[in-house]
């Protein structure tokens, strides 16, 4: 049994796996499976001042390997969360994360604030890089100047650990993620899903509702793997690893790849008990191979 | 808002044994408290698939792990590990329970990649299913006359409908609408608990037309309690139009693409009086008001 | 029978799937398996100024539903490709591209030059968006300003149909394809390999010598459809789909995105006779849905 | 620079059929101009599929096509349609040819996701094969002793190479090597056509130690005209060494990733002494002096 706890710049994890925004609803659904607790911490659904009623359907649509959401960040608003959410959570002893977005800065900042004063909110993941909704979203995630105004003006009213979730739609993920850093995030979380699209060859027609939506699952951890290792080689706080990661053997991957912890995405709807069998995986793997700590695998690409 | 939760805990008093020799003898019903069963993620057995048509397969699927309360319109949501294209799980409805023999029964039309590698499944195969999924159909408080009115596949919901309905002593008419005859399965084993009608849209068997062009839903269907559908949305949806039209309650299972089937992803949402709702968790049943179904 | 025929800005193709660069070798190693006049056209491997030997072995690693590449344009150069290759290529009638690349603007003039040269190769596809060399590669297919000198440049000096192939590992793709449009190309291909990593758990070492590569197959077809169809919106210049192409159907969702012909790549390696079967595929669906042409379809998603 | 393209037309003048019950009878060769068969890709039936121990199956594969001539070394790249993890077709040694039931056998050994799933294979499942690919190993052109080195899966190649130089009237002692004897697959067979010896790592068959350690790869050496080997690449690199030692011409046949299998994605290079070449066309037999492994 080696060490599997983990400090990602303030959120102290009991083991460094995660699950991930959207794919884990509000956590209480998965009662029935397993006890959250085992968890390093998960990150509630994407949250927004204000409630929306995210896009019409269909809202999915299965590609090889993988698949494509239009979500579009539904969600009852902050307010509604902190009411009849939050109290939910706080049987939970692990690390709760809410996964914040905004049309507008301003939306971010009031959002944040709000969250600020949940105490059992362990930090914040900032959402700058969700490619289903018209206004804001991915916008803030795909050029540097964009990224850091709203990076600073949470980091002034959020006193917690801030997370930053960023797009993998750029031509260059390291310049948006040294521009995070220096405004102020705690760590960085990627990816998010890839811009893509699915068409219904018999009908015509786009599959989802919006034409376009994003791209997760097995299909694009070789690109987030990518990133992952791009990022952590450049900037100094934490990275945390996402995208595809189906069992313990792609978890490996990522934390040699750099990643100081990960989040488990699309693997839950494939098997809800996934982000278990990678924590006892991760274990194995370093058992066997005689590590005493993951910290000792974290970057440790041999090249 | 969906009465099938005060199923939670309920005494199904008027249970009686099954004779029917494939299915289920729901001795774990009788007279005693309902309890609902935690969804979990199992590996089950299959233990038999009968090939029942061209195109239809019943699996019977064996669980290691004690079956409680199933209610009929819950699903399970299946892993198909065998076919390359397939990366998500499938939902199926579950058929009937054999609550003696600790098994599922799940009725397939293989129409795509997944069902068709499904429908071939082996004896001694194990298929990683996730279930009991879903709110189901609720019953009628009093003892009650009730149509269920089944399309194509869209007769997988009902079988452990009619079953627990009899159980209860309801009156049972049953309507089953196909393409053709050969289309129609399963019509021995839901005689056994409803009176049979059917129409073909050929007139190979039963009444000539689809389900709204046989005699039921003339001047009778007034004087049905409640009125439970499954099938095509267009049936559904003329079905749910002549129930309103008549004032009969209806109650209608949705299909809709699902990723998780759990209710964590919102993807399986339809439009409801609540705004969007997830199919998977809010239904697969609703009744028609809670949808704008009724005209 | 429809008519498959289409002009794709001077390149008069018989139907249109073309088979793509570095997956069909120089062609003549499909005669075994059909007969290549069948082909709307063919694209023969990267070549470049001078001969190179490509990166060092493994160049390949599997991924889910695709795979990577670190081939590093393997190829005897553009003397020996005149001299050893073009005269077993004189037989076949049908239109056969050179994928031209290069380190410098320099080594692409001198090679288009030397293309120019050569009456029965029908055009060039300029590779600005290789993954895989260490210098120019993909750096002049990721910055507009570098896109327009190299097409301005190769224009100048070559005469016939100026195919240029876009890379993917971009924040926008449009605005690239708008300025290689600006700058005298005659059509526009798209998309080139998404650049990825793959990891070996248990050594913890990089699957490739190059430690990142190109991801093709079917798990980028989700993404190549939405640049297709975001490209096709922009330019006035016939658009080319290329990525995880595996069947017809696939090919009808990038005709039906905009694309005017497709190209067949990874495809090739799961079933050499792939692009055969796509031929038969969409010739088959135009008559099942009553099109006369494939131009009825080109462009003809119903949103 | 391979010699075996001179067997495109070679005239296999000393063919005489062979007695193996499970194996082919070449009657197609028997004084017969031997043709190099086109490469396709063909759905194969397995017509039968024997286990051979823990993790080896042995499958027989029928063609609808008339085989022609096939090389010993050649390979056959196995698409794995059933297993959802695999995307590019694996890579395997034709292990034997009977022409007279028109079909090839593999041998497989399950290592992985793609190996395991073909070597489940039912009789009566088809699958997509493309065949015969590579260049394979060369004959002596004068009556040879010949040395044949295998080690664990590495035998595949050369049952149909030892069948081949018999015909061909060479003279052939034949050296396996495995971890254990359990892991030591048709001994039987191999027996058939030249002098069978073994090494285990655990000593339980034959000699204990490596294919290396065995007598033959003393003084005896220098006796051999030939050496062919398949195997782990140390086990080859050792073979490899000691043949130039005692300078015995030796052909290896390597193993290598492979996306396409014939000559067009350029994924499967080696370095050579004329650079990078291609392990599915310029291979996967090389002589060991186009390798740089002679020490
Ligand atoms: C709650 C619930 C219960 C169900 N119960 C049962 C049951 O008991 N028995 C049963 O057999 N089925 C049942 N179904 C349906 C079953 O889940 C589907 O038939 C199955 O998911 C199809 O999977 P597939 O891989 O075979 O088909 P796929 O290959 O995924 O696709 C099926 C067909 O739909 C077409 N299609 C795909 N996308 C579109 C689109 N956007 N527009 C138009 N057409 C499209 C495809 O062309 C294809 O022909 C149920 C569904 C739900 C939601
Ligand atoms: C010309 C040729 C002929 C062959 N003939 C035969 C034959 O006749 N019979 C036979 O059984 N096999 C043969 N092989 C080998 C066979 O092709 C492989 O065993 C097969 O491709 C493995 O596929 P898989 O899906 O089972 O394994 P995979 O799941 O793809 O991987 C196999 C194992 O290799 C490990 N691995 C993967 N990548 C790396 C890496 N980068 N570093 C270290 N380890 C890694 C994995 O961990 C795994 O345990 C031949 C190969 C070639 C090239
Ligand atoms: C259905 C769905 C909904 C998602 N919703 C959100 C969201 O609200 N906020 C967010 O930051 N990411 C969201 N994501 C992205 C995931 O958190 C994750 O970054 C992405 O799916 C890649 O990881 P995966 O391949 O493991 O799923 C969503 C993904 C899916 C599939
Ligand atoms: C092994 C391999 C080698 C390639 N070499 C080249 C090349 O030399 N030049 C080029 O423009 N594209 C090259 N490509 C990219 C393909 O032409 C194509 O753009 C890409 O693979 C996406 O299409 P696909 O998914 O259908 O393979 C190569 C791809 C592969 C897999
Ligand atoms: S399928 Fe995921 S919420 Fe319904
Ligand atoms: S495997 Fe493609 S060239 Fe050898």
């Amino acid at each position: 049994m080696a060490e599997l706890s983990i400090d990602i710049a303030g959120l102290k994890l009991k083991n460094p796996v995660m699950t991930a925004s959207g794919t884990f609803g509000f956590g209480v659904e998965f009662d029935d499976f397993f006890d959250l607790n085992s968890l390093g911490g998960f990150v509630v659904k994407g949250t927004t001042l204000h409630p929306r009623q995210g896009n019409s359907y269909p809202r999915m649509a299965e590609t090889p390997s993988g698949m494509l959401n239009a979500v579009g960040l539904q969600n009852g608003g902050v307010k509604y969360f902190a009411e009849n959410i939050y109290p939910r959570l706080l049987v939970y002893d692990t690390n709760i994360l809410v996964n914040v977005s905004g049309s507008t800065v301003e939306e971010y900042i009031a959002c944040a604030e709000q969250i600020n004063e949940l105490d059992h909110i362990a930090g914040i993941e900032l959402n700058i890089s969700c490619p289903n909704v018209k206004e804001g979203g991915m916008a803030f995630g795909t050029s540097c100047p964009a990224a850091e105004a709203v990076v600073k003006a949470v980091r002034k009213v959020y006193h917690k650990p801030l997370m930053v979730k960023l797009s993998p739609n750029v031509t260059n993920i390291t310049d948006i993620a040294l521009a995070v850093e220096a405004s102020g995030a705690d760590s960085v979380s990627l990816i998010n899903t890839i811009l893509a699209m699915a068409i219904h060859a018999e009908s015509r027609k786009p599959v989802l509702s919006t034409v376009t939506g994003g791209l997760s699952g097995p299909a694009i951890k070789p690109v987030a793997l990518r990133m992952v290792w791009q990022v952590s080689k450049s900037v100094k706080i934490p990275v945390v690893g996402i995208g595809g990661i189906m069992n313990s053997t792609d978890a490996i991957e990522f934390f040699l790849a750099g990643a100081s912890a990960i989040q488990v995405g699309t693997a839950n709807f494939i098997d809800p008990m996934a982000s278990q069998h990678i924590i006892a995986g991760i274990d194995n793997y370093l058992d066997r191979h005689k590590f005493k700590s993951i910290k000792e695998i974290i970057g440790g690409l041999q090249l | 808002m969906n009465k099938s939760s005060s199923f939670t805990k309920t005494k199904l008093s008027t249970y009686t044994g099954l004779p029917n020799p494939i299915l289920a003898i729901f001795a774990h019903y009788s007279n005693a408290i309902y309890l609902r069963m935690k969804k979990s993620v199992q590996n089950l057995k299959v233990v038999s698939n009968q090939r029942l048509n061209k195109d239809h397969a019943l699996l019977e699927l064996k669980s290691e792990v004690l079956l409680e309360g199933i209610l009929p319109g819950q699903f399970a949501n299946i892993l198909v590990d065998k076919s390359q294209k397939v990366f998500l799980r499938r939902p199926f409805s579950i058929f009937q329970v054999d609550y003696k023999c600790n098994s599922i029964f799940i009725l397939i039309k293989g129409i795509g990649e997944g069902t068709k590698a499904l429908s071939k499944s082996l004896v001694g195969d194990t298929l990683s299913v996730i279930f009991p999924l879903g709110r189901g159909y609720t019953f009628p408080a009093k003892r009650s006359k009730v149509l269920l009115v089944g399309g194509g596949v869209g007769i997988a919901p009902l079988m452990l409908l009619a079953t627990m309905l009899k159980q209860d002593n309801h009156q049972i008419e049953i309507l089953l609408g196909a393409r053709t005859g050969e289309d129609l399965v399963e019509l021995e084993n839901f005689a056994k608990y409803g009176t049979i009608h059917t129409t073909t849209e050929d007139g190979s068997h039963g009444t000539e037309g689809f389900v709204t062009n046989h005699a039921l839903f003339g001047e009778e269907l007034k004087s049905f309690d409640r009125i439970y559908t499954c099938g095509p949305e267009p049936m559904m949806k003329a079905v749910a139009r002549l129930a309103h039209l008549n004032s009969v309650d209806c109650e209608v299972s949705l299909e809709n693409t699902m990723a998780c089937g759990y209710g964590v992803c919102l993807c399986c949402v339809t439009e409801t009086t609540g705004g969007h709702r997830c199919v998977c968790t809010d239904g697969p049943v609703f009744d028609i008001k809670q949808l704008k179904w009724q005209n």
